[in-house]
């Protein structure tokens, strides 16, 4: 694998994540319990559809081959996704999305503080840009499992079913691979294996406040970042999020 | 009757009237009825704009699309703290819309059923809304006019996008011009029924305009809006769906066809394509809800002990 | 409007009912209830893809324009489709996925009737050949709405709520257009506004014996027939449907 | 003793156990497991498939998956009435399926991902499945080998069908070549642990097949089914995702590698890719049809009341 290679697998990564993300958010549209969440979820979503345009970009831009952000989203099959499987988890029930933001955000904000330092200046840029609707997005997130899980028994009782459904995917964040290891030499992004101690003690220290228990089972489930091997929910999701770009290729929106 | 003659004279001085000033029942309720109809209006009229939410053609249409339902939802807010200032709370309102009891507009029980109706939506519905709510700044509730003022900034911004939203469709292929021609169909009539019956049909009129509640009649409004959008539809290559639509030199402006007034009561009535999914949709949002509302609460109140306890 | 060109009309209706009730069906693939009930679903969806083949393998060949069933299918939009509104409605709980098909198969089997002794020799016998599977599925849909509006209190419950959601989409099945016009002067097709009485007895019927009220409003939703105005279920339901053949155009499968 | 001797003998002597003779608690036990378990993985074995079931390519694609997902309900049906002539209903049998107390085949943990996988499962699972069952159409319990003969039969059709689906692809456009390639590339070693685990470390083996209930080792079977692909997977022009894989003259058979056998047991503990989500959907469906069960059986009850007062 070239450089570039990594770099461009790199970037989907990062963009596949808010790209897909966004879009399980904006699933929500209308249906929120109640209004302010309706307008914080609009507004995390519009925030990711932001940072998908940055990252998406700059990817077809090292790809070279003319494709923009819009054919990288909207003319990819589910193989050539790059997004790790926590964020094509489908949304249930409230709980599930707002553990899945939390578990999500507190990832991104460790991982994109280290990207802020990247020796790739257009990487740092986006970082930076990113970093301060990622920190307000993780605030957001933690209040609410906090308030939810410390709420009333059947809260509680959802958000820690929530939480047990869903940590078996927090794992592959964390999981290293060659695309990883020319990221860190060349200084664009850090080993995401060293972050787990900071990433558990963050989560850890909101769960306690959350009074909810985190799994013991450490399975991680995998192959959505490598993009080996999705859930079955990309698919179903993939045939709303595209069906306007495939049936009308030739299309100017 | 001296309270009634006094009041009137401020409102007839362009005077606005606030919260705690004295206010006829009459006045009160029908504000409460009109604000919290417009405010439901708001939430359920992100319905069908959700419905294509996920399926929007571009990340920056998406964005676009977003956006808007935010700032929707951020008016539904506005006007609901506009409607408690008259002593109904947000969740009495939406007890009663959720059952039945208030309404909201009857153009959001029309379906979404391409992306160019998402244009349509911002070109004629939001185009339509903003002829009612601009004159509406000027209305004699002071929290109503200043929500108002707030409210049609961003309005016309989302018209400027539906616009530009369905130009890029009618400028685009012929499959996407057919969808442009197709929204325009749909919308066109529900979208003159936006401004209420005839005049001569209309109830509560006079006793509205006279409390500058209400500012133009229906019918003013429509042909204003017809005056401006026929005009909007030509530029755009579109051949709005009334055969009768002519421009009189006379008159100064378009004759025109009336909508299917029996359509429109229909809808009131609770018959609309989709009246029955889009209160479905609100009350499962409403329902799937109340425990996160509850342990929201609840966790509050525990802070709030232990806030006092530490004290 | 042609004979030829109402002729077409009139197959794709046909066709597109079954197709789009036989999808409907088939999303309840594993999750019927009870094994039987599995069982009789798929092959039900199954003998209304058999039928879609006949009636949209028909129309193509009327057409005339080269498209097969399957590029009828797959690569029309919504606006192109012209079942009636009832069967694009979501299948919701079981009961109003059996309340659907009852109200549906009852139309279905009286007017396939009328079908058998069509002017057309192709449409009669498509109608002779479904007639059988329609009956079968007409005795089966109704046991089961008598089983369940007669059975418990719940399940008597949900059946009523299930029949007032689906009974505004029951008066669309026998409006007549130009597009009837044409098939009752050519003996092609009956006029639907006629078998009104025969379909309001069946269904009173087994309404009584299953101690259902039939609601009084009999205002009809329309525009699923004419194509004028489908619900929004139907683009979501393309959405998955049509994904593949979308997606990759080209493809033989 | 003399009781498990002669029941040995009949086993020994081909004879058929029938439901009424003596067996011993063993022999029950191990075959309610077994049966039980195959009755499991036909039902759950429609989720994978119905996961495109709506996504069929073509009208007669979709048929003969759905004729399929039929057979396979069937099966199920034959199985559960040939464990309940051993004395467990099927409502017991899938409450234990339903809470993890019995198990169903790994296979079907696996997500089905593209067109081509629907290809592969019946290309390459029903195929695994088939040489594990052909055997049992000669077990010694009699309706589990009548049932067995039955659906031996519809199975190699499965076999069949799933083999022409992935044949199209794989002859297909590049894209529609890659998707059968990917889906061979994931199946292939899961397909391998169909068999059990190597003979070695296999439980229940030795005294099963004493019983016949197994007949041959997992190792001749997996063997077997190599064998037997491979040449296959060479006519589809597909490449087998193993670099050892080697004919072996000597041997007269291929060379493989094991597949990864922890991850055999972790599927098996419960952290395959669908664990989760497939009991997620067999209870969320067991639980969502309660009152249509309940209801039909109070219909049941009420009918056969009247039909005795009418006596």
């Amino acid at each position: 694998m070239t450089r570039n290679e990594a770099l461009f697998e790199f970037l989907q990564r990062m963009g596949d994540n808010t790209l897909i993300l966004g879009h399980r958010i904006s699933e929500w549209c209308g249906m929120a319990p109640v209004l302010e969440e309706d307008i914080a979820l609009s507004n995390t979503a519009l925030d990711f559809i932001g940072q998908t345009q940055f990252w998406l970009g700059y990817a077809g831009e090292v790809e070279g081959e003319g494709r923009d952000a819009d054919r990288l989203a909207f003319h990819r099959d589910a193989w050539d996704f790059r997004n790790v499987l926590l964020v094509e988890m489908p949304n249930g029930d409230f709980g599930q999305t707002i553990m899945r933001q939390f578990l999500f955000d507190a990832w991104h904000s460790i991982y994109i503080a280290r990207l802020i330092k990247s020796s790739d200046a257009r990487v740092a840029e986006i970082a930076e840009k990113a970093s301060k609707e990622i920190a307000y997005h993780l605030e957001r997130s933690a209040d609410t499992v906090v308030a939810l899980g410390d709420g009333t028994e059947e809260s509680h009782a959802r958000m820690q079913k929530a939480l047990d459904y869903l940590y078996p995917y927090v794992g592959e964040m964390f999981l290293s691979d060659e695309v990883d290891a020319e990221m860190i030499a060349a200084g664009i992004a850090p080993d995401p294996s060293t972050l787990r101690d900071e990433y558990d003690a963050l989560v850890q220290k909101v769960m306690d406040e959350a009074t909810l228990s985190i799994p013991g089972n450490r399975f991680a489930q995998k192959g959505g970042k490598t993009g080996t091997m999705h859930t079955e929910h990309l698919g179903h999701l993939l045939c709303s999020m595209q069906w306007l770009q495939r049936a009308y290729p030739d299309g100017n929106w | 009757p001296e309270k009634l003659a006094a009041f009137q004279a401020r409102i007839d001085a362009g005077e606005k009237i606030e919260p705690k000033d004295w206010m006829p029942q009459g006045y009160r309720k029908t504000l409460i009825r009109q604000i919290g109809q417009h405010a439901h209006s708001e939430i359920v009229g992100t319905l069908p704009e959700g419905n294509w939410v996920t399926r929007a053609p571009t990340l920056e249409r998406k964005a676009i699309l977003l956006a808007k339902v935010q700032d929707e939802a951020g008016h539904g807010l506005y006007l609901y703290c506009a409607a408690e200032t008259l002593g109904v709370s947000r969740d009495e309102m939406t007890e009663m819309l959720l059952d039945g009891r208030m309404k909201y507009s009857s153009i959001f029980n029309y379906p979404s059923l391409n992306w160019a109706d998402i244009g349509a939506i911002g070109w004629l519905v939001d185009g339509a809304a903003i002829m009612n709510q601009v004159p509406l700044q000027r209305t004699s509730y002071g929290p109503y006019s200043r929500a108002m003022i707030r409210i049609c900034k961003e309005e016309s911004f989302h018209q400027r996008q539906g616009y530009d939203a369905i130009r890029a469709c009618a400028e685009g292929t012929p499959a996407q011009k057919k969808m442009a021609q197709d929204a325009l169909n749909r919308f066109w009539y529900p979208s003159l029924m936006m401004f209420g019956p005839p005049d001569g049909d209309s109830v509560h009129s006079e006793q509205s305009m006279a409390w500058k509640i209400k500012i133009n009649t229906n019918d003013e409004l429509r042909q204003k809006f017809v005056d401006q959008t026929v005009p909007q539809a030509e530029f755009l290559g579109l051949t709005v769906p009334d055969e009768n639509l002519k421009w009189n030199e006379e008159r100064g402006h378009y004759d025109f066809s009336q909508p299917d007034w029996s359509e429109f009561f229909d809808v009131i009535k609770g018959n609309g394509p989709c009246n029955v999914d889009r209160l479905a949709d609100r009350n499962k949002a409403w329902d799937d809800g109340a425990w996160v509302r509850e342990g929201m609460l609840a966790h509050a109140r525990k802070k709030a002990a232990a806030k006092v306890a530490a004290e």
